[in-house]
């Protein structure tokens, strides 16, 4: 079973230096020259004020909550899929029963407009 | 082949770095991710055993902490976006008081 | 796996699990969290855990620290002035590194002390998708279906503290 | 033991060039095809074979000087920029998708010298759960690119762009099961094989056969993974300039462009091996043609290999092309109808598809 994996590591060593590599090109091969403009961050062409990491939508925190909450679910959907055929009838009805609790998560989120983006 | 109480040994270490975590760390956030790392030394022991029993019930229990790790970060990270909204810090030793 | 390899995994897992405890920079901290679980993986792929290790890097990695990310993110936190300082409550500090020394120390003495026989080798299929996705559907049918009534109780909850309140 | 080891670093060599000259490929007909498709002239620099073709193809341009440009352009970094983040944002932007490609096969088994190799750098019995482990790692290059960059752009890029990833996710990985269920396995090479059967001895038994809303689901939800037009909103130039890299420069920029192209042939790549036959070509078993009527035709064992791995290229340059093009015909989704999409229409559709795949599977027996 080990040895599936030797290839996955050979892939990932090889992919590991060809990407440094690249990323770090510019730095290797590209000119340094320091100069006081171009530390700043691009605010087209006003000097930045204030910090720039503020707070933003608690939307976006609600979108990765229903996310997890999904990602569970697809998570849970891929062995019964694969033992489905096995499983018949019953497992059918377990994952029905599965998916309408959480349809009832998203519909729940959907009516209170978490999933309201404009 | 390494020994199963190797492993058991290297969770317990893990264990122990996140229980030193949730005292030292005043970051409700840190001491939670601390708590994680507590609950996946705890995944680690599992496996482990599942493997030295040749079952796979120990695998599903993962499977089921990890569902609830998830539950967990929803709603205690939740938790923590209602208290800082209303305090304005996540620093546990601020946020000692029951009610305010 | 070997002896060495064990080694390996085992420092880069510590050394990433102290950086989540000790770097003062909560990004840094999550970002190590993320390093952990991904070894932790890997160590399950040695324990012939090969789908629980896919999972582990969906759910953890890919999903629940992205969530972390995000409020940190969200929130804005920098470094924390109260963790980097340090001087007060050394007693605290001190004891609760004794006390985490002490309970490594003895976990570790007791668990090399079990007598356990070596594991024979894993059956065929073992920890892969299918073996797994039968106990958890035949066995475990019951925690399984509760846990949709956790994940739902788990986004009523967040919702709810999370929208703010229509003033 | 060390053949066996040499085998693999050739097989994972080679699909990792495989994936980067489609890339470079890639470059070229994006912007030339973007051109035709506007009406204008497009890369017309670095003329050197100019005297030969009336006109300039510019695949020099595109292809060799441009990317010689940027990876020895100065790397500018932001002074409140976080240096180390800042580097592992590019980093973790490109390597995930790149390494999906270890579990694709690209062919059927090569036999040579007596050994017989997999074309498939790592045949994993749960391939599509480590393509999902992976494609879930690319969220934090975008994360961590706009967080470290300390710009209000790039952190708004890429909260929105994070944002969006994880939401297509969902239906992507929805997508899927139904093709799982189809299979009945998580092994792509096995699925793979599985499309080399024909239905009624005629069609070819490709997985969008039996699965053409999953297929669907998973285009849309792949492109939009890519953060492409018209789901661009994360780098949306007109409103933020540049969105996750606007404080990126020369290679490390380079790298976020790669990644989209990367994302683009790992998304066909996907398709084709999951829904087109991978890399079947009807009607060529493995010891030559088997026609319906009962013509067969012996074919030498490397010919057969050779075809199959350019069919399967064949194949994923196709979606890959589709994607540029629905990329340039498109006008950009707003934010809101972006999401809406994601999850009021894909993630029940997918659900259902779900549902509806297990009542089939089931009755059939």
């Amino acid at each position: 079973m080990l040895d599936q994996y030797i290839g996955v590591v050979l892939t990932f060593a090889l992919a590991a230096t060809v990407v440094g590599l690249m990323v770090s090109a510019s730095m290797l091969l590209g000119p340094h020259k320091r100069a006081a403009m171009k530390d700043q961050v691009f605010e087209c062409g006003n000097p930045p004020s204030g910090t720039a990491r503020g707070r933003f939508s608690v939307r976006f925190y609600l979108g990765a909550i229903i996310f997890i909450v999904f990602d569970v679910e697809v998570v849970f959907l891929y062995p019964w899929a694969i033992v489905l055929r096995s499983l018949g009838v019953p497992g059918l009805v377990e994952m029905t029963v599965f998916i309408a609790v959480l349809g009832v998560a998203l519909a729940y989120v959907w009516r209170k407009g978490a999933l309201v983006w404009s | 082949m390494v020994p199963t109480g190797w492993y058991l040994a290297l969770s317990a270490v893990l264990f122990a770095i996140g229980t030193v975590g949730v005292l030292v760390r005043r970051n409700v956030i840190v001491i939670f991710m601390a708590i994680e790392l507590m609950l996946n030394a705890v995944n680690l022991t599992f496996v482990a055993l599942a493997r030295q029993l040749g079952t796979v019930d120990g695998q599903v229990v993962v499977f089921f902490t990890m569902t609830v790790a998830a539950s967990e970060a929803a709603v205690g990270l939740a938790i923590i976006l209602a208290v800082f909204r209303n305090r304005a810090t996540v620093n546990a030793d601020e946020l000692a008081s029951l009610r305010w | 796996m070997g002896p060495l390899t064990f080694a390996a995994l085992a420092a880069g897992l510590v050394a990433s699990a102290l950086t989540v405890v000790l770097h003062p920079n909560p990004v840094k901290s999550a970002l190590a969290l993320v390093v952990t679980l991904f070894l932790l993986a890997v160590v399950f792929v040695f324990l012939e855990a090969h789908m629980i290790a896919a999972l582990q890097v969906i759910v953890y990695a890919g999903a629940i620290m992205v969530l972390f990310l995000f409020v940190i993110m969200l929130l804005n936190l920098q470094d924390d002035a109260a963790e980097t300082r340090g001087s007060d409550r050394i007693a605290l500090r001190a004891g609760a590194w004794l006390g985490g020394g002490v309970l490594a120390g003895e976990l570790v003495t007791l668990f090399l002390r079990l007598p356990l026989a070596a594991p024979s080798a894993a059956p065929e299929g073992y920890g892969g998708a299918a073996v797994v996705a039968r106990s958890l559907f035949t066995d475990y049918l019951l925690p399984f279906e509760l846990t949709s009534i956790l994940l739902l109780i788990a986004v009523v909850g967040a919702v709810v503290l999370a929208q703010r309140r229509e003033a | 033991m060390w053949a066996d080891a040499g085998i693999a670093a050739a097989t994972s060599l080679v699909v990792l060039l495989l994936v980067l000259s489609l890339c470079f490929v890639l470059l070229w007909v994006e912007r030339k095809g973007s051109a035709l498709i506007q009406d204008r002239i497009g890369a017309n620099r670095a003329n050197i074979f100019g005297g030969i073709l009336p006109f300039n193809l510019g695949i020099v341009n595109t292809m060799i000087a441009d990317p010689i440009k940027m990876f020895t352009k100065e790397d500018v970094v932001p002074a409140d920029a976080d240096k180390l983040l800042h580097f592992l944002g590019p980093f973790l932007a490109v390597f995930p998708v790149l390494v999906i490609f270890a579990v694709v096969p690209f062919g059927d088994v090569l036999v040579i010298g007596g050994h017989s190799v997999d074309l498939q750098a790592a045949h994993l019995d749960v391939g599509i759960l480590y393509v999902l482990a992976m494609s879930g790692l690319a969220v934090y290059g975008i994360v961590l690119g706009g967080w470290a960059s300390n710009s209000r752009w790039a952190l708004l890029g890429a909260i929105r762009g994070s944002a969006q990833m994880i939401s297509y996710e969902i239906a992507m990985g929805l997508a899927l099961i139904g093709t799982v269920m189809t299979f009945g396995t998580l092994d792509l090479q096995a699925i793979a094989r599985a499309q080399g059967a024909h239905l009624w001895g005629v069609v070819p038994a490709w997985g969008v056969l039996y699965q053409p809303l999953g297929f669907l689901i998973f285009l849309i939800a792949g492109i939009a993974e890519s953060k492409r037009v018209p789901f661009d909103i994360p780098e949306g130039e007109s409103e933020l300039t540049c969105g996750f890299f606007t404080e990126y420069s020369g290679s490390k920029q380079a790298c976020f462009m790669l990644s989209d192209f990367a994302e683009i042939v790992v998304v066909s790549g996907l398709v084709t091996t999951l829904f087109f036959g991978a890399w079947q070509v009807p009607f060529l078993a493995r010891d030559g043609w088997h026609f319906p009527g009962g013509l067969t035709l012996a074919m030498p064992h490397l010919a057969i290999v050779a075809l199959q791995v350019a069919s399967f290229i064949l194949k994923v340059l196709l979606f890959c092309c589709l994607q540029i093009l629905v990329r340039w015909s498109l006008p950009r989704y707003r934010y809101d109808q972006l999401m809406d999409l994601g999850w009021k229409r894909l993630l029940p559709l997918a659900l259902v598809n779900v549902l509806v795949t297990g009542i089939v599977i089931v009755l059939a027996g």
